[in-house]
C-alpha cells in the first residue's frame, strides 16, 4: 500500500478497533503499577467508540475521519489517555485537510501536529514519560526515512521499531504528569502506559499498510 | 470479583437509571447527554451554577452532591475516568441561569484536560466559566507543590461551602472564593488497607498482603507514603495527624471542622475509633473541632480504608457549612 | 484481618468513645451503665419510650436509630452478642416517662432471653414494658413459623414507624400496634458475597469462594438458603422478589416501601442497579413503589452483601414513614 | 477432695476461668459453622468477668458464689449461651442455698436443677440439640453414682464420661433453638458448640475435684 484513500483509513481503524481490546489486560497492569488501573477498559471502551463511529464517517476525507475518530473515543472513555489521544487525531487529522489521500510525505508532519498538539493539551514536555516520548522520536524517523525515499510499509515499519526503542527508554523516566506524577521516583522502572498503547497502534498500523498481519 | 452486577461495561449507566427511578423528584437528566444530572428544580434563577463530575465509583461523590445548598449538575464518567467534554458542557448549560457557572472538582489530569475543553466550548456559547481545583492530598506532593496535590474526601467541604455561598446570592467571583477558601483551608490523608476492583478491568486495582496497609493511598488506588504492616487504628491516626496538621499549618487555638471519611468496606464503628483519637490528638494540638462529619462522603468503590481531612474554620467557612442543603445520596448533616 | 482498630477487646467501648465524642447533643449514658444510651433530650415527658438493643457490629442498627421520632435508648453488647439484662435494664429507665416502655428489637435468641430478664426487672421496679419482635427474613423459617424468623434489615421500618407513632402522644399499646403493623408487613431477604469478622475472634466468620455467593444469609453470617456461584444482579433481585412477594402477600395494586441496604462492603452503585432492577419487578407485578430507602440501613461490619426489603403500606404507615425524624448515623430521608 | 468449701469453688472457679479461654479457637469455629461464630469471644470475655469477680465473692456461700458467678458471666458476656450458663449456675447455687459445703450427694440435684432452669428460661426440650442434652444425662450419671457411693472425683469423672457420649450424640440432633435452629436438618453433622462449652467444664470440674491435672 503506498497510499491511504479514505476508506482505507476507515480500514485500518475498524483493524484497530478490533484489535486494540485484546491487550486491555496488559494495558490495564502497566496502569495499575503507576496509575489507577482503568487504561485497559479505557481503550477497550474508547476502541468500540471508534469503531461504531465508523459508517457514519463513509464518505468523509481521511483527514476528518482521523479527527471524528479521536472525539468519538473520547466521548465515550474520555480519561487523560482519551483527551490526549483525541487532541493527537485532531491535530494529524487537521494537518491533512482538504487531502483525499494520506501519502508517506505527510506522515513526519502528521506525527509532529500530534506531537505539539498534545503538548499544548497536557503541557508536557520530552523526557517526562508520556506519548510524546514516543510521538517526538517517531517524527524524526519519518522524516529521515522519507527524505531516503522509503515507502510507506518501510517508513511505518520503521516507527514502530523507533517507538519500540522510545518506549523502552520511558522505563528509565520520571512521570511528572498525571497520576504516574505522584509517583515520582517511585514510577521509575515501568515503562509508560500510555506510551505503550501508541506502540500497540504504531505496530497495527505497519501492518496494515504491510497489507496482512505479518506481526 | 465480589460485585452485585450485571454487564460491567452497563454498570455505570445502570447505576444512573436506578438513581433516576429512586429519585425523580431530585435529578433529571441534562439535554443532550446520557452522563449528565441536574437537580430536577434547576437551573434556579439568578443564582450562580456550580458544576462537578469525574470518575463514577466514588458515591456520594461526585452525583450525590447535587441537591439544594450544593451543587447544580455533574457530568460523570466510566469507572475513575474523566466524564467527556460533551457531558461536561451539557451539565454546564443546565446549570447556568446566566449568573455564570463554577466548575468545581478534583484536581486530576483527565478531569482538567476535559472541563478544559468543556469550559472552552461553553464561554463560546456565551457562559461564563470559573474554575475550582480540589487539591487536599498532602502526600502526594509537597506543600510548595500544592497545585499538583490530588482530591479526596475533602471534595465534601468545598462542595458544601460554595453550595452554601450560591445558595446565599453570591456572584460567580465570591462563590469562587468562598470554594478556594475552602479548598486553601483543607487538608487530608487515608490509608487503604484493601483494593478496589474497577468492574470492566475484573481485576484488584492491586495487590496488598492481609497484614498489610498503605498509608497516603489515593481514591483510585494510588500509591501512597509507604506500605507497612497493618497498625492499630490510633498509629494510623496519629500519622496522619502528624502529616496534616504541619502542611497548612493548623495551629493551637484553630477553629476546624474535621471529617473522617470511609472508602467503602470499612465499617462505621472503625471510623468512630478513629474519630476518638483524632479528639484526643487535636485536644492536646490545643485545636478546637467545632464541627464533625464521620462517614461514607468519598468512596472507592469496596475498598476498606479511611481518610481523616481537616479544614480551618476562618471567615464565612462556619455559616456556610452549617447552612441547609439536600441530598438523599449523603448523610444527615450532624446537628 | 482488615480492621482499623486497637486492641479488638475494646472495639465496643472505644465505638462508644468515639460516638459520645462525635455527638454530644445527641447522645447521653443511661445512668449506671456502660452499655446504654439514650437521647441526650430524653425521657420527653408524656411520650411512650422505646428501647431496643443488640450486638455491636450492625451500625447503624442499633444505636444509629436512638433520636428524635425514632427511639429513645439503646443497650448495647459485644460484636454479635446481646447486651446484658442490666445494660437493658438502664436502658428502659432511661427511656421511661412515665408512659411506659416499648422493647423493639430482633428475634434472636439471646436478646430475647435478656430482655426478657430486663422487662421483668423493670415490671418489678413499676415500668410498665410491652415487647414487640422483629422477623422478617423469609428465609429463616417458612410462613407459618414467623414466630422463629430472624431480624435483618425490616427493623428500620418498625424503629421509623414506632418512633413516629410514639412522638404523636399514641399510648404504649397503639405504639405497639404500629410496630407490630410494620413488623408484619415487612419482608425481607439478602445475599452475602464475602464474611465479617468479629474482632474478637480475629477469623471470619465463614470462607466463601471468590465466585461464590450465599442467598439468604443472616447478618451475622448465618448459613442461608443456598451457595451458588455469583450471579448477576438482576438474577439475585429477581430470587429475592420471587421469595418475597409471595410470603405476605404482596398482590397487584398493593402500595410498597422499598429498603435495598448494603451490609457494608458493597458500594452504593450497585445497590441502584439492584433497585433498578427491583423497580422492574414490582412494575411487573402491579405494585406501587411509594417510599424507597437505598444505603447501609443495617450492616454486617464489613460483610460483602445486601438485602431487600419490602413493607406493605396500609393505615397509617404512610404517614408515619414520612414523619420527620433524626438521627446522624443515618442517610438523609429520602423527600 | 470430698467437699467443696466455698474457697475450694472459688479456687475452682479460678482454674476454669483459665483454662476455658483456651479452648476459644475451637469454640468460634464450632459457633461459625452453625451460628454466629462469637462463642469463643463470649467465653473469653464471660470468663474473664467470673475470674474478676471472684474476690469480691470471697466469704459468701458456695451456693452465691456459683449464682453469682453466673450473673458475672452475662453482665460483660450477654448471649444466648451467657443467659443460659447465668441460668444454670443460678438454679444450680439456689439448690444449695444455706450449705456452707457442697457434697457429692448435692450434685445430682444440682445439675437437675440447671437443665429445669435452663428449659424454663429458653423453651428447649431434650432432643434439640442444646446444654439439655448434656445436663439431662449427666444428672442421671451423678444420681446413680451417688447411689452406688461414689467419691466425688469418681462420680465427677463418670460425669464427665457420659458429657462426652451426650456431646457425641448431639451431632445426629436437629437444632431447634437459637441461630443452629434456622439451619433446620443442616444442622446435622456438627456438635453443639455450647454443649461442647459445657463438657469442657465439666472436664475441668473432675480434674479439679481429683487434685490435679489428670486429663
Ligand atoms: N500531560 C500528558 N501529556 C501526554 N500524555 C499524557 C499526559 N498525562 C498522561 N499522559 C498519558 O496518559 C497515560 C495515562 O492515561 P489514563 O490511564 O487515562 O490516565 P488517568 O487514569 O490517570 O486519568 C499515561 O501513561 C501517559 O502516557
Ligand atoms: N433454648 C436454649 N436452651 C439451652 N441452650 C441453648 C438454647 N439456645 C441455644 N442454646 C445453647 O447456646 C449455644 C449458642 O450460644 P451463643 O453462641 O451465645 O448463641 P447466639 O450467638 O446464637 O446468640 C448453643 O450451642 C446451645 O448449646
Ligand atoms: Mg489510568
Ligand atoms: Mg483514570
Ligand atoms: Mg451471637
Ligand atoms: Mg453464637
Amino acid at each position: 500500500m503506498e497510499k491511504l484513500s479514505a476508506s482505507d483509513v476507515i480500514a485500518f481503524l475498524r483493524m484497530l478497533a478490533d484489535e486494540m481490546p485484546t491487550h486491555k489486560e496488559r494495558l490495564r497492569e502497566l496502569d495499575a503499577e503507576i496509575g489507577d488501573g482503568d487504561l485497559g477498559v479505557t481503550i477497550a471502551i474508547g476502541m468500540k467508540a471508534i469503531r461504531d463511529g465508523l459508517p457514519e464517517l463513509e464518505g468523509d476525507e481521511p483527514g476528518v475521519i482521523l479527527a471524528r475518530s479521536g472525539m468519538n473515543f473520547n466521548r465515550e472513555a474520555a480519561s487523560t489517555f482519551g483527551a490526549i489521544f483525541a487532541t493527537a487525531l485532531m491535530s494529524a487529522g487537521k494537518h491533512v485537510r482538504g487531502k483525499a489521500e494520506i501519502e508517506v510525505e505527510d506522515l513526519p508532519g502528521m506525527i509532529e501536529a500530534a506531537a505539539s498538539g498534545v503538548s499544548a493539551r497536557g503541557g508536557a514536555r520530552p523526557g517526562e514519560k508520556t506519548i510524546l516520548d514516543v510521538l517526538l522520536p517517531m517524527a524524526e524517523t519519518l522524516e529521515r526515512e522519507v527524505a531516503e525515499g522509503s515507502s510507506l510499509p518501510e517508513a511505518a515499519r520503521a516507527a514502530h521499531e523507533t517507538c519500540l526503542e522510545a518506549l523502552e527508554k520511558t522505563k528509565e523516566m520520571e512521570a511528572k504528569h498525571g497520576r504516574g506524577g505522584w509517583l515520582k521516583e517511585k514510577s521509575v522502572g515501568v515503562q509508560d502506559p500510555g506510551s505503550t498503547a501508541i506502540c500497540l497502534m504504531v505496530d497495527c498500523f505497519a501492518r496494515f499498510v504491510s497489507g496482512g498481519d505479518q506481526s | 470479583m465480589k460485585k452485585l452486577i450485571n454487564d460491567p461495561f452497563e454498570f455505570v449507566d445502570e447505576t444512573i437509571e436506578g438513581l433516576l427511578l429512586a429519585y425523580p423528584n431530585h435529578f433529571e437528566r441534562c439535554e443532550g447527554s446520557d452522563r449528565a444530572l441536574k437537580r430536577a428544580d434547576g437551573p434556579v434563577e439568578g443564582k450562580v451554577g456550580i458544576v462537578t463530575g469525574g470518575g463514577s465509583g466514588h458515591i456520594p461523590v461526585f452525583l450525590g452532591y447535587v441537591g439544594p445548598g450544593l451543587l447544580d449538575a455533574v457530568s460523570i464518567g466510566n469507572v475513575f475516568s474523566s466524564p467527556s467534554p460533551d457531558d461536561m458542557l451539557a451539565a454546564t448549560k443546565a446549570a447556568d441561569s446566566g449568573a455564570g457557572v463554577l466548575h468545581l472538582y478534583g484536581n486530576y489530569s483527565g478531569d482538567k484536560m476535559n472541563f478544559g475543553m468543556a469550559a472552552e466550548m461553553a464561554e463560546m456559547e456565551g457562559i461564563e466559566v470559573q474554575t475550582s481545583l480540589v487539591a487536599d492530598d498532602v502526600v502526594s506532593a509537597p506543600v510548595a507543590e500544592r497545585d499538583s496535590r490530588r482530591a479526596v474526601a475533602g471534595l465534601m467541604f468545598a462542595y458544601k461551602v460554595a453550595g452554601a455561598r450560591a445558595d446565599e446570592g453570591a456572584s460567580l467571583a465570591e462563590v469562587k472564593e468562598a470554594a478556594d477558601l475552602a479548598i486553601f483551608n483543607t487538608r487530608s490523608m487515608g490509608v487503604a488497607l484493601s483494593s478496589c476492583t474497577i468492574p470492566a478491568a475484573g481485576e484488584p486495582t492491586f495487590e496488598i498482603a492481609d497484614d498489610e496497609m498503605e498509608l497516603g493511598m489515593g481514591i483510585h488506588g494510588e500509591p501512597g507514603l509507604r506500605r507497612t504492616k497493618i497498625m492499630s487504628a490510633d498509629e494510623v491516626v496519629d500519622e496522619i495527624i502528624a502529616n496534616i496538621l504541619p502542611d497548612l499549618p493548623f495551629e493551637e487555638g484553630d477553629e476546624v471542622a474535621v471529617l473522617v471519611n470511609g472508602l467503602g468496606a470499612t465499617p462505621p464503628e472503625e471510623l468512630f475509633i478513629m474519630y476518638r483519637r483524632v479528639v484526643h490528638r487535636l485536644d492536646e494540638a490545643g485545636i478546637t473541632i467545632r464541627q464533625r462529619y464521620i462517614g461514607e462522603y468519598a468512596t472507592s468503590m469496596e475498598m476498606a480504608g479511611a481518610s481523616v481531612s481537616l479544614m480551618k474554620l476562618e471567615g464565612d467557612l462556619p455559616r456556610l457549612l452549617d447552612a441547609p442543603a439536600y441530598s438523599p445520596l449523603l448523610p444527615q448533616w450532624p446537628k
